[in-house]
């Protein structure tokens, strides 16, 4: 069973690897981890807010993982996402998968990546660093070829 | 019905949610688009690339030709950006 | 430059995301940290014993993390690997990548693991649970089809 | 010349390290794995499956038919199992 968490507050990288570590046990070979961080664009925003659908969201990343745990031989998986204000160099998304094999751990992350830019229900809106009102960060065509790689 | 929108559908409709009586002439999740584009500018303005807002019944995704049901809570937005 | 270390003590993790936050800077998108455990071969065995060669790790994983830098916009690459004796659960090699896209960090994560399975002058010695001597890890066949997935 | 080993080379040759005086009529790393081989069983034993055995000339890889040139340092070791 995958650890969903949304939430506003920021995560504990280490201690969620320390927790992962200790689930998954001595015969876990390798945990790849995944943090998405907030970029400053250039120095033009001075934060994203993300929206999310609160209930929805946290169906929609755990059946994501149920496809990946399915597929691949995995032994743990964590994903947390925030939501609300989140600042420059601040991390909004954590993925963390142990696995015996490093290749399914790898796949299995960026799989998930890939799903989450596309199908979990959260949006972000800008805040400007020169004080005009953002906008909606538009979802990109490139996402969804991403994600096409995993169709079989 | 509960009706909730999200992102700039939510800022063009105005409102984060909303009870409506839906006609039994509402069969499908267009039809439901279409009805909402006739209460005002807003929905028209939210709704005027239709095509491109995502819609979910009681939290699954579906798409625009899905049966409505017995619906609890039908949602609309934008494509996603998660992660 | 990459940041590349072989010591005998243990690393911590979250310190490492935290430079290398730090040093990429506000506008990288994504870290993909890789953490290779020491695994028990279900209680198999009490450690694994770490051989290296002195210098020459050094030199071989710098131009490991020099070819994915060529290859790949990354904003910060972080390579450490333990040698002595080292028991189960306990972290073997961690490798961090920071970039403004995912892509490019999970895959040049997955090319210098792949390239230091096969190339980074290391030797793994079984000591086992039942006192018996243990024998040395042999490289598998399947590291090196891993690997040929990179050559153009 | 200074010879080094690693992991079973090392175990079977069972030194870590040496010193040793070349031949003239030794130019590529394979006359040299077939000169060592002549100094004894260890040695013998360590390069049985020669061509299973890897080498770096002054820490870099090489193939058996490198020129051994001005090599200070000469290492043999199993295929490496790092990561």
């Amino acid at each position: 069973m995958a650890r969903i968490i949304v939430q506003s507050a920021a995560f504990d990288i280490a201690a969620e690897i320390t927790r992962m570590a200790d689930e998954a046990g001595t015969d876990c070979g390798a945990i790849v981890t995944f943090t998405g961080l907030c970029r400053s664009e250039k120095g033009a925003l001075t934060a994203l807010e993300l929206e999310h659908y609160p209930g929805m969201a946290e169906e929609e990343i755990g059946r994501i993982a149920k496809i990946a745990e399915d597929r691949w031989p995995l032994d743990a998986v964590t994903i947390i996402h925030r939501y609300g204000k989140i600042t420059p160099g601040e991390g909004i998304v954590l993925v963390l998968v142990a696995s015996a094999h490093r290749a399914a751990a790898f796949e299995a992350a960026e799989f998930m990546m890939d799903y989450l830019k596309t199908h979990a229900p959260f949006w972000k809106k800008e805040h400007r660093t020169d004080g005009q009102e953002g906008s909606w960060v538009e979802a990109h065509n490139r996402d969804d070829v991403a994600l096409g790689r995993w169709q079989d | 019905m509960k009706l909730v929108y999200f992102s700039w559908v939510r800022e063009r409709i105005g409102v984060p949610e909303e009870e409506r009586d839906l006609p039994d002439s509402i069969h499908i999740v267009a039809d439901l688009i279409e009805w909402l584009i006739g209460h005002g500018e807003n929905y028209a303005y939210a709704f005027e690339n239709a095509q491109t807002v995502r819609v979910a019944i009681d939290k699954k995704h579906v798409p625009h030709d899905a049966p409505i049901g017995n619906a609890r809570e039908i949602a609309f937005f934008p494509p996603m950006t998660g992660g």
